[in-house]
């Protein structure tokens, strides 16, 4: 139950690439027949991309994943915008991949302001539209959280920024694939996705950038992309995600429903069966799949491995932070002392989960969380 | 990721629990840190009897803690002062690098819980050996 | 015959990757089971990269590609030494992947020293030590040339550097897996590859930095590759790049030597059986595989195209800029006039590559280059 | 990349050659953008009677001079005026937007041609009308 920090590759999908990796090699740059082939494929999945997301071909960008769509949008508008100004609004819950860059633009002159969020994790709009100044160039704010799951109001956010003619990106990594995205109706500028996050392979995303939008290559080099991302294309990687983007929007809704269903009975057998529990999120405006608590008195990754060893693969904190004793920076930014932050778990439904999964995962916690607070000091001093 | 030493002394933790009539409490850590231990001696003939823990921590934190207390059951009060982290970790079959800093914090609780004992006995003053230790640094060494 | 701008996945390599295609699709930073698996993967790709260059595991450093290693080395030594110098040297004929982004630091007040080649392709390294200056931070020299194979004194220019304490980068994008590569025997700081063009994935490569080598991350965001390059690790393509190192180094020296056979054969062919043609690239001091050739009074597409009916995969100019007509900048470099620079051809003969091959393309190419002649007005000009 | 009808005008194009005593000769292009074309026509009557070209080009440069030549054959020399690159780029079926600019080049071949028959024949001076044209841009259209 991680499918938020990657999902397995779908057989079909892998049945897509195949061709790829074994007959079809050709250099998508190239003039000959299998250099076609390869275009020909990188073009399709392209449209699928596209379509997906209601937006044209010639707006999607592919890239080596979430990480590198995050980083071209944010330092390729903040450098091509540069003499308009130099400020940038992100929020305190952004994954590293914004915050990251955003800190590293600092160090380059640039103003980062970074919005609070409240105890849900909500963003409030109207700090967005006071924040804009005269030279903020950016606005990034994800469409939804990775860890505690809360989606942020971006149609709102976006319809701001337009009214202000801030360019407004979003980090839609976790929602692409589980929950409708049209950029059209949501009116931003720019939106980042990865294909792990929905069956596809790992290393391999995109930057939909909206036509007339400047901003200065991140990677350079060759002429792929457009003359925007050099590169000699992942063409094996590119079909799998036009592949997964399109097997993840079909039926997206109905599957949806049932993921937020088990989630909600998850969450609900959760809070009735252990005490000193916290849901993390917003209670309905979350991913269909996420459901993220804090168990005081505890440790997560202590937490995690036990379940792990149970069978039950779950995440504390961020994927990429486990392992790492700091606390949470999303969960700091809902308010939670320390000590609760640590204690946190994130279970991530995806189209493998089952009932009984859910049953077992119901079944074996309130144990694991009672074993590892008999061992507790913390535990030990509140009973007294 | 760890040994099954580890794995096993994590799952299967010893000497899990408080001693309530201790002779020697030792109390480490900083729930900041994400980690914290606590260490209860019994001590006869200067020869500690018997050791228990209470963490809260993570999988390395437990481990050390129950390692240690098996470690030092048995053993005089000099010869458990040389038990070191580097002992703890080698007894479980070696920590990861980002783990090491958990086997310093039982070296401490042991050293704290030592000094309570001594502090108790008027052997030494409460200034000198405190028995609540502030683990100052708590990034994985990287 | 263009295994320059691609080559096919072996399938032992492909072989290699599947089980992260399909059961293994942990998240390689995950603590739980799946995602051990993952993490050993990559750290075992990563020995057989170290071992394959000579250099430690924790020198190795995995990218989306040649063209972001290429990126990462250049700005990311420029922006973490800027306070030392600003000073950067390169050559008139490296890739695009370390042209622009050179170009890209002049634009953010860098200075730039594009030496030139000698007529064969050849950096003088006296030039190298001459161009350094006190504010020189790096000195980024290519392996060997992508289009006329020409290989360059890089252990030479390597000493001049340490011995003025100035790094040193190179491009070996097109030389590993093809001749021998030790970073240790060639001193060098800081070397690029990437799979694809030693029969491993498209998608990913290397960077290799020598310890204690100061650079700035150049994609910001999680804690993967030790912090210095973020984003969820496409394992499928890293194990992809391990098994194919290990091949590719395997019986190298015996593999280059049959493939330079045949390339002596092919070059010493065509300057036998076409009149007014020029061979491009130094006639011993090149890549085994590559016979680059000047075909005066007519152009390079149509002379491909008209090969690749006849079921020849060729290349012109450099695969990223086929298509265009701006002349490729390494035969200007040369001192080639334009419309001779236009008549260019790249054959690059790989492992797949036979006698037959050559016999064929031997025996197609004097007549299409004569057909195209027939049509050229250069060609009836200079017939008078 | 390019259309069945391109390929076919590229393999077998047709009407290649000189005419040793053309009446009207049209060369445009320049070596450094990588594309000549020179175009020969014999006039009769007002009508394009033959029509031969020379090309130095990428596949859509002949492909289009083989086209264009094809398609003033027997056509009035107004008529082979409204010969546009448009005209040349359909009857082929297409072009890729990168190779749309070679189609000018064939276009401004032809203008070239009759530029040059008339100014033979006196009907317009030569400054107007060189029959040597130099493509300014030669860059792709992108
Ligand atoms: C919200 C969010 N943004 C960005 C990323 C980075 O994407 P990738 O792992 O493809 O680099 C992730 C996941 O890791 C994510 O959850
Ligand atoms: C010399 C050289 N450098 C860099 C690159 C770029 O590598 P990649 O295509 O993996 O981005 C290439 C090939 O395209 C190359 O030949």
């Amino acid at each position: 139950m991680d499918n938020a920090a990657t999902t397995s590759l779908k057989p079909e999908v892998l049945e897509a690439m195949m061709p790829y990796l074994t007959g079809k090699y050709g250099n998508a740059s190239t003039l000959y027949l299998e250099g076609r082939e390869a275009r020909e494929a990188v073009e399709q999945a392209r449209e699928r991309t596209a379509r997906a997301l209601g937006a044209e071909p010639e707006e999607i960008y592919f890239t080596s994943g979430g990480t590198e769509a995050d980083n071209w949008a944010i330092k390729g508008v903040a450098f091509a915008r540069r003499e308009k100004g130099n400020h940038i609004i992100t929020s305190q819950i952004e994954h590293h991949a914004v915050l990251h860059p955003c800190e590293y633009l600092e160090k380059h002159g640039f103003r980062v302001t970074y919005l609070p969020v409240d105890s849900d994790g909500l963003v409030d709009p109207g700090d967005v539209s006071r924040a804009i100044e005269q030279d903020t160039v950016l606005v990034s704010i994800m469409f939804a959280n990775n860890e505690i799951g809360t989606i942020e109001p971006v149609a709102e956010i976006a319809r701001i920024c337009r009214e202000k003619g801030v360019l407004f990106h979003t980090d839609a990594v976790q929602a692409v694939g589980h929950v409708p995205v049209n950029v059209e109706k949501l009116g931003v500028d720019l939106l980042s996705l990865s294909a792990h996050k929905f069956h596809g392979p790992k290393g391999i995303g995109a930057l939909y950038v909206r036509k007339g939008v400047r901003l200065d290559p991140f990677i350079h080099g060759g002429g792929q992309e457009r003359n925007r991302r050099a590169g000699t294309e992942n063409v094996a990687g590119i079909v799998g995600l036009g592949a997964a983007i399109e097997l993840a929007s079909s039926s997206l809704e109905e599957r949806a429903a049932r993921i937020a269903a088990l989630r909600d009975k998850l969450i609900g057998g959760v809070l009735e069966k252990v005490p000193d529990v916290r849901l993390n999120g917003h209670r309905t405006m979350r991913l269909p799949g996420n459901a993220h608590f804090c168990f005081r008195f505890i440790e997560g990754e202590s937490l995690l491995l036990n379940l792990d060893v149970k069978g039950v693969s779950a995440s504390s904190g961020s994927a990429c932070t486990s392992g790492s004793l700091e606390p949470s920076h999303v969960l700091l930014a809902l308010g939670l002392p320390h000590e609760m932050a640590a204690g946190s778990l994130r279970l991530t439904l995806g189209d493998d989960n089952t009932q009984e999964d859910v049953d077992y995962v119901l079944e074996i916690l309130p144990e694991t969380v009672n074993k590892l607070r008999m061992m507790s000091p913390l535990y030990a001093a509140r009973r007294g | 990721m760890y040994t099954e030493k580890v794995m096993d002394h994590f799952m299967n933790p010893r000497n899990v629990g408080e001693i309530p009539d201790a002779d020697g409490v030792g109390e480490v850590g900083n729930p900041k840190c994400g980690d914290i231990m606590k260490m209860f001696i019994k001590v006869e003939n200067d020869r500690i009897m018997d050791a228990k823990f209470l963490t809260f921590g993570c999988a390395a934190a437990i481990a050390t803690s129950s390692m240690a207390t098996e470690l030092i059951k048995g053993k005089t009060l000099e010869e458990a002062l040389e038990v070191t982290n580097k002992t703890v970790a080698e007894a479980l079959d070696g920590l990861p690098p980002v783990k090491m800093h958990c086997s310093v914090l039982a070296e401490e609780a042991l050293r704290a819980a030592i000094n309570d004992y001594r502090r108790r006995k008027g052997l030494v003053t409460g200034d000198v050996a405190p028995n609540k230790i502030e683990v100052p640094d708590c990034k994985p060494d990287k």
